[in-house]
């Protein structure tokens, strides 16, 4: 029973990288998440409970990640946001021995969304996989229709480590069932330099896509290539770590008309953008500079937010109101059902996707959106698109079983964890 | 007087050679490895076992390796952590594809990265100093590159080798404790090898070449098969490391976890602690893995008048000057701290 | 074959803005022995803080106050890293610029912030045609500045009292204190110049790229021309920079789909070590002499 | 000696590495003008005598600790290097500190780095190669590349370049052909005698030194053991047998010096 | 004295060397006999250095040859030719700076130890064995060169006579049968001269070591060598027994000076 006298916390480590090459990232969508968990604080807490945050600087480095996990371990935090593909590797297998759910929003393992083979791991609201097969379906768009992707020439030009190869074999397969081709480019790391590349994909392969599948500095430089060759932006289609602010402004004017996916909205015009601005950055409590309110990555950083604050509610639904435990957390990611209703609630229509999630389905929806860089801002194109559900579904849960055999998992067969 | 060496008179050469010749230094080794095996398993919590100790330890192994290499046989390489990556990917495809046992995949992943290493070594038998050291860098970028094209080695799409749970001889390695155990035996022989390679003929052989290789081919030393074996010697307990620290660390082999940032971070290991030292390594080791993560709990204090964003800056600020001010307190590093203070304890009360 | 060509010459336009980078480093090594790490770093911070001054001056003014900034910065690490650390080992040397990276990666982006902040000094980067080859008036901008300063600084080494006594330095600091060369003036002289190197450095880089944390990266490319061209020859750096910007375009192109691409960055490394075999010190490093 | 030495240095102690003590009270005096000679074995402490006045050693991780260095009635001892040797104070450092990949002729410009009569500057180097017509055959080789001689006649002659009030020499003639010995000492005592360069010559040729010296000291060990006009220590029968080599019957053959010992006097 | 003679140990036939236009050895020819101290002068720049250099392979001839017993050295390694027993010490010391004086004898013997790597690493067994067993070797070194006293100081912090000292261990330590001296006493004084001068003799007497030796001070040339080489610039312009040598014109005028000779 909560003991009345004192009050009770819900302890939340945020992992994060402030410093750096990626440091926009890092900041910007801790920045959010943080900021929304003081909303909520200055509302009176999640049910009253409030949050307790904290940070621990991984420089974006896989062992310092572990070690801020294992730093925070003792004071029991419900779940963990990795931040950074490295470091959720490295702690897929912890967070099983140590029964804390893991939470990797749009980076990480795709696969780890089959809730069979990865009971603590959670991908949701999207995947990379679900994002390319959306990419695909957005370029058929633009194009006129599924059927006019037939002979597209698409250059897959991505950074040259395992996060840039993952999508590889995906696009492959979807250039069969399409018919439409694709070569790959990779850049390595750290991408500064692309000149060859976006010779061979402007001059020699006669490219009408560019996929551009980056991260950082490798990111913006594209555009300017592009620019230099007179490829046209719009028709370079960027991964939501490509498609922030932090990306497009460095390359100036020649970013303009640039798309790129993302899985939340854009701009401060949501209603609960704006409480925070009036709330948080008016009690002057804000983890960011307010500039950077309503950037790409601040808003991912809110979204990451609510869908964590909403997980909480749902396990105080079940388990009661009290801080929760990971156990408790890991059956609330496993049943989240956050509704455009709930999320109008909250005031983020058009700010995220909705979320279901299940057992076997740690995904929860797939959902991706477009925007394009209009020289001053992200303009959102068109609406929510679905990704090809069953197809990525076949695909991660191939995948999942390897990793199970490799692992000597036995996949679940129920909700129920043996 | 704590600390003496006279007084204490050798009876023949063989005392004078063994490992420890100063019995004060034999008792110290003795209450460190009693502390190592038996006081701490006990004593520290699971987060000081698994992530400060361990890595501390496997990095120091991997320092120690590094300092064969550049400190003792004067080859500057930066390019190191991708050895440690080749140990790390092979010693995970032994364990968990092929079924080698625990140890003898360790062993396996060093083999190979001493294979590989001596291979990345024929360009030393032409190149010295910063040519060597920038040259070394191409390891890192090809090593890097072949592991995450080539599909047997990264096993598919997520250039990643995971590994089924891990068991010695039938027991289970789970718990921080059993992983520290683990790393330990491995970590305690390897260096008392290394030890003994260094206060040898190969040892003097490789601080000869360091020192004037000139003068030291000419008195009969081969540049050729002493500066590969230091290659291969280097990148075998690199391998080593690599795969130690991804098993009972980073649980799986993923290249990111070796990049650039890691070489240097051994090269500065070595630099700080101590060049051509096998103490030094440790120092270095420690000094290198902890010190940042000191810096971010002691900055936490200031986590309430500083801003976040300042405070992660403030880390780097504190951790270069450090490095700066180590290097100008005692540019041959803090062994040789260790060794000056050891020296005053000895001369005490007599300075001079 | 147009192709190629184009691809040849878009490799030797940015190989030329990597030899920028690649001066930086060879003006320290050249007037004081010492492998500076920091050289990308101090790019950054330039660039960072000409930023930072532009919100508040126009061009040429923060530009001048950036170099100020520099000349500044290269004092103080004479004073508090180089003189305590006179005729120590080369390598604690090397160790200390590496500290003094992460020194300086702490207080740019402590005062200047992380996010990418662009920067346009008004040269246009879209190219003109010429014979249907592009060619782009920035990179042409970059290659002119760099073949300047390449001529500035080669007299300076070679014609000049200051550069002779630099040299010396270099050779033995202790043999050039005893014949009176003050040794903090000469230091903190080549720090400045490597400072303003690193400043158009910093300005050319971070109009292309966005001033940025990446900036300090750029170092990892300057790397090979360095071995390359010699890490003590100041025309070495600009002809390897040549070398190495077409020779690691062209094999990424010509070569790379056959192996999978990506080897652009390891290509160049290649190149050297075949060169290195052959020339130990580079296409013009000066030798180290081991005469017994 | 006289009551205004050009030169005083007044019981130094220097340590290096902050621990290790090797000067142990040294006091000396060059009078204007003057030829003094600085004999001892190795390892007494010449040359950190003579790095002391010149202020070299803190680039060796040393430093005066006691005493006081003074030069031309003003104390030197807390100077920066370069600004010793712009008061008129310049070392020829022993182990040949050429700038190995400067040519001969560069080599020698460095040694005027701090003149600022640069017109007169050609005139020396013509009078450096003069002394030494072998480096002018040399003088667009790199100093790195020259005999271990020529090397020795690059750094006296960079030396000279800088046109000093006093001149520390340590050791010139080592390895210097016997020719070329006596020629060097017949510049020094030129230099000397013609040009007024007061000299302080750390000599292991001690019949050489204490020819053309006018005063020797004698160290040992970090103390000075005996000082005296030249000769007076060319009398001294410890000098005569340890230094000069000479017994009483003559000079004994090396042949023959057998695996005795006489302690020196001095050295208790 | 006269047990010197029988065939030559070491033969240098017409030797050239050049550096750019410097003809360093134009045409060297000469022998060293088993069991001499064979004395090698000449002005500075004369070749002397780089006659030795030639011997042990750091400069290849670009025409002429050289026989170690009947062995034809010119194309071989450095260490190659240090494994049939030619030892050497230099004129610019080089000894192993940062290794103590004990260390750098012991790398003297390198050639002479064999352990492997295994056995060295567990220090257990032939390794240990072997170890103890040269360290007895070189202490006897140690002792005869009376520095007991710096055992375990590094070389670099030493005085530099002392380290042509142990440099001098180092090659002994070697057990060369042909020991080539660059100005062993250089930067000595009269009594440390004399030490040397007594090592040298010993080494040759006792242990019959050939020795060849370049050296400026002629008290000691003429006092202890067998037979004296003289080069100049290249050339060499005398051979013989010091008393010859000290009475040829030519090296008179080029090299010895008349003035001034005690
Ligand atoms: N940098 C240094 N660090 C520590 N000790 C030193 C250093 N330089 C010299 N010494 C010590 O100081 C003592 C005196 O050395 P110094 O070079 O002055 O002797 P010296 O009389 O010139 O001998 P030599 O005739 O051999 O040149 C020696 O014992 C030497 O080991
Ligand atoms: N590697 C080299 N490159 C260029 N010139 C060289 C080289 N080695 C030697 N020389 C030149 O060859 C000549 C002979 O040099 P060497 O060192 O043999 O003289 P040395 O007789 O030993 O003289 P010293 O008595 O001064 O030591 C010198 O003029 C020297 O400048
Ligand atoms: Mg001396
Ligand atoms: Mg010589």
């Amino acid at each position: 029973p909560p003991n009345p006298g004192q009050a009770q916390e819900q302890y939340v480590p945020c992992l994060i990288y402030r410093t750096g090459p990626f440091a926009p990232g890092g900041s910007g969508v801790g920045g959010g998440w943080e900021d929304y968990m003081e909303l909520i604080n200055m509302k009176g807490g999640v049910n009253g409970i409030k949050y307790k945050y904290e940070e621990c600087e991984t420089a974006y480095d896989t062992a310092r990640g572990v070690e801020c996990y294992e730093r925070v371990k003792p004071k029991n935090p419900a779940y963990i946001h990795p931040m950074s593909t490295g470091i959720t590797y490295a702690l897929l297998d912890r967070s099983v021995r140590d029964k804390i759910p893991l939470v990797f929003m749009g980076y990480g393992r795709a696969d780890a969304s089959d809730g069979q083979v990865f009971p603590w791991a959670f991908t949701f609201p999207t995947n990379y996989w679900s994002q390319n097969t959306a990419k695909i379906k957005f370029i058929a768009q633009q194009m006129g229709g599924m059927d006019k992707l037939k002979g597209l020439k698409i250059a897959n030009l991505h950074i040259d480590i395992p996060y840039g190869q993952e999508t590889r074999p995906l696009l492959e397969k979807m250039s069969k069932m399409y018919g439409f081709e694709v070569r790959h480019f990779p850049v390595p790391w750290p991408g500064i330099d692309q000149k060859a590349q976006w010779m061979d994909i402007v001059r020699r392969y006669n490219a009408d896509w560019v996929i551009n599948r980056n991260w950082g500095v490798s990111c913006t430089v594209p555009l300017r290539e592009a620019a230099r060759l007179g490829f046209p932006r719009d028709r370079i289609v960027g991964v939501w770590w490509c498609g922030s602010e932090e990306d497009v402004l460095p390359a100036g004017p020649a970013a303009k008309g640039y798309y790129s996916a993302n899985f939340n909205g854009v701009g401060q015009d949501f209603p609960v953008i704006q409480e925070i601005i009036e709330k948080v950055y008016g009690a002057g409590k804000g983890n960011l500079s307010i500039t950077r309110v309503g950037t790409v990555f601040y808003n991912r950083g809110v979204v990451t937010g609510i869908a964590m604050d909403e997980a909480i509610r749902t396990a105080h639904k079940k388990f009661g109101v009290k801080p929760v435990t990971g156990e408790e957390m890991r059956w609330a990611l496993e049943n989240l059902n956050i509704t455009e209703e709930r999320i109008k609630e909250i005031g983020a229509e058009g700010l995220m996707p909705p979320i279901k999630t299940s057992w076997k389905d740690h995904e929860g929806g797939g959902w991706v959106r477009f925007q394009q860089w209009d020289g001053q801002k992200w303009v959102p194109v068109g609406a929510w698109v679905a990704p090809m559900r069953e197809f990525v579904r076949e695909e991660v849960e191939k995948s999942a079983a390897k990793y199970a055999k490799e692992k000597g998992i036995t996949p679940r067969t129920s909700e129920a964890l043996k | 007087m704590i600390y003496r060496e006279c007084g204490v008179f050798k009876a023949n050469y063989r005392a004078d050679m063994a490992i420890f010749p100063i019995p004060l230094d034999r008792w110290g080794v003795i209450i460190i490895l009693f502390i190592a095996f038996v006081v701490v398993p006990f004593s520290a919590s699971d987060y000081w076992l698994s992530s400060i100790l361990i890595p501390f330890l496997v990095f120091s192994l991997a320092a120690l390796g590094l300092n064969f290499l550049t400190g003792y046989a004067g080859q500057l390489s930066i390019g190191h952590a991708a050895f440690m990556a080749v140990g790390a990917y092979i010693s995970l495809i032994l364990y968990g594809r092929y079924e080698v046992p625990l140890l003898l995949s360790l062993l396996g992943g060093g083999l190979v990265t001493a294979a590989v290493g001596a291979v990345f070594g024929i360009p030393s038998l032409r190149i010295k100093g910063f040519y060597l050291a920038v040259s070394t860098l191409a390891a890192q970028f090809i090593i890097q590159w072949v592991l995450t094209h080539w599909e047997w080695i990264s096993g598919g799409v997520f250039g990643t080798v995971d590994t089924p749970p891990m068991q010695v001889f039938g027991w289970p390695i789970d718990t921080p404790v059993k992983k520290y155990y683990l790393v330990l035996s491995v970590v305690v022989p390897l260096t008392i090898f290394g030890k003994n390679i260094v206060r040898g003929q190969l040892g003097r052989a490789w601080m000869a070449i360091r020192d004037m290789d000139v003068a030291a081919e000419i008195i009969g030393i081969s540049l050729f098969w002493n500066k590969l074996l230091a290659f291969t010697v280097s990148s075998f307990y690199a391998g080593v490391a690599g795969g130690l620290i991804t098993f009972t660390y980073y649980g799986a082999a993923n290249i990111e976890a070796f990049n650039i940032m890691v070489s240097f971070h051994l090269l500065g290991m070595i630099i700080i602690g101590g060049m051509g030292s096998v103490l030094g390594s440790f120092f270095g080791g420690g000094f290198i893995t902890l010190l940042p993560i000191f810096i971010n709990q002691f900055a936490h204090a200031f986590g309430t008048v500083l801003k976040t964003d300042l405070l992660a800056c403030l880390e780097l600020i504190l951790f270069g000057g450090l490095i700066i001010f180590f290097l100008i307190v005692e540019p041959y590093g803090l062994a040789r701290l260790w060794r000056t203070g050891k020296d005053k304890l000895r001369l005490w009360p007599f300075p001079y | 074959m147009i192709f190629a060509i184009e691809v040849a010459i878009g490799g030797l336009l940015v190989g030329v803005m990597y030899s920028l980078v690649a001066l930086g480093f060879v003006l320290i090594y050249k007037s004081s022995g010492v492998f500076n790490f920091a050289q990308g770093d101090m790019t950054l911070l330039a660039a960072l803080a000409l930023v930072g001054f532009l919100t508040i001056f126009p061009l040429w003014l923060a530009i001048l106050a950036a170099l100020v900034l520099m000349i500044a910065l290269a004092i103080a690490i004479e004073a508090i890293v180089l003189r305590p650390l006179v005729a120590r080992p080369p390598l604690a040397l090397f160790m200390a610029t590496i500290g003094l990276g992460f020194f300086l990666q702490g207080i740019g982006q402590g005062i200047w912030g992380t996010d990418p902040k662009g920067l346009d000094i008004g040269i246009s980067d879209i190219p003109f045609k010429i014979k249907g080859l592009l060619i782009s008036q920035f990179d042409l901008a970059g290659g002119a500045l760099a073949g300047g300063l390449v001529f500035a600084l080669v007299w300076f080494f070679q014609k000049s009292r200051t550069g002779r006594a630099l040299r010396a330095v270099s050779d033995d600091h202790e043999a050039a204190l005893s014949v009176g060369i003050p040794l903090r003036r000469a230091w903190a002289i080549s720090w400045a110049i490597a400072g303003l190197v690193a400043l158009v450095a910093g300005i050319m880089w971070g109009s292309r790229l966005g001033v940025q944390f990446s900036l300090s990266l750029i170092a990892l490319k300057a790397l090979p021309i360095l071995i390359l061209g010699g890490i003590d020859s100041i025309p070495g750096a600009i002809i390897a920079g040549l070398v190495v910007g077409a020779s690691e375009n062209l094999a990424e192109v010509f070569l790379g789909p056959y192996v999978g691409g990506g080897i652009q960055t390891f290509f160049p490394y290649l190149l050297a070590l075949v060169v290195l075999w052959f020339k130990p010190y580079g296409m013009f490093g000066r030798e180290i002499i081991e005469r017994v | 000696m006289n009551q205004n030495p050009l030169l005083r240095v007044n019981n130094i102690e220097v340590v290096y590495e902050h621990v290790i003590l090797v000067l142990k009270g040294v006091s000396l005096e060059v009078p204007e003008g003057g030829l003094v000679a600085l004999l001892g074995a190795n390892g007494a402490g010449k040359s950190t005598t003579l790095k002391a006045i010149s202020n070299l050693l803190r680039a060796e991780r040393g430093e005066v600790t006691k005493g006081v260095i003074e030069f031309m009635g003003n104390r030197i001892d807390r100077k920066d290097a370069a600004e010793v040797v712009r008061r008129g104070i310049v070392q020829v450092m022993e182990g040949r500190r050429k700038f190995e990949h400067l040519t001969v002729e560069d080599d020698l410009l460095t040694g005027a780095y701090s003149r600022r009569d640069t017109h007169l500057v050609k005139k020396d180097l013509d009078l450096v190669y003069s002394y030494f017509p072998r480096l002018a055959e040399r003088r667009n080789v790199k100093t790195g590349y020259i005999s271990g001689g020529e090397q020795q006649m690059v750094v006296i002659g960079r030396a000279l370049m800088a046109r000093p009030k006093l001149m520390l020499l340590d050791e010139p003639s080592m390895g210097l052909a016997p020719l070329l010995v006596q020629e060097i000492f017949d510049i020094v005592v030129r230099l000397n005698r013609e040009e007024k360069v007061a000299i302080l010559l750390a000599e292991q040729n001690a019949a050489m030194a204490l020819q053309v010296a006018r005063y020797g000291y004698i160290m040992e060990n970090g103390r000075l053991v005996l000082d005296g006009d030249a000769d007076t220590l060319r009398d001294n029968e410890d000098v005569r047998e340890f230094y000069l080599g000479l017994t009483e019957i003559g000079k004994k053959s090396y042949r023959n010096v057998k695996h005795y010992k006489r302690r020196k006097r001095w050295l208790t | 004295m006269n047990k010197k003679n029988g065939n030559p140990m070491l033969q240098v036939e017409d030797i050239h060397i050049t550096f750019g236009i410097l003809k360093a050895l134009n045409g060297v020819s000469l022998e060293i006999h088993k069991g001499e101290i064979l004395a090698i002068i000449g002005p500075n720049g004369a070749g002397k250095t780089s006659l030795v250099n030639v011997i042990n392979g750091v400069y290849h001839p670009s025409r002429g040859h050289i026989f170690f017993e009947d062995k034809d050295l010119t194309t071989l390694s450095h260490h190659h030719i240090a494994s049939l027993g030619i030892a050497r010490t230099f004129q610019n010391v080089a000894l192993f700076k940062g290794m103590t004086v004990l260390d750098n004898i012991m790398v003297g013997r390198n050639l002479k130890m064999g352990s492997n790597f295994f056995s060295q690493g567990i220090y257990w067994g032939f390794a240990q064995k072997e170890e103890i067993r040269h360290r007895q070797e070189v202490e006897r070194v140690i002792d005869w060169l009376e520095i007991e006293h710096i055992r375990k100081t590094p070389a670099g912090m030493l005085p530099y006579g002392l380290q042509k000292r142990v440099e001098l261990g180092r090659a002994l330590a070697a057990e060369p049968k042909l020991l080539l001296l660059d100005e062993p006493m250089a930067g000595m004084n009269l009594e440390e001269k004399e030490d040397i001068a007594r090592f040298i003799l010993d080494a040759n007497e006792e242990l019959g070591t050939t020795i060849a030796l370049i050296e400026h001070d002629m008290g000691v040339v003429m006092d202890i060598s067998d037979r004296v080489v003289v080069l100049d610039y290249g050339d060499k312009i005398g051979e013989g027994t010091p008393e010859e040598i000290r009475n040829n014109e030519k090296v008179i005028k080029a090299y010895l000076g008349t003035a001034r000779q005690k």
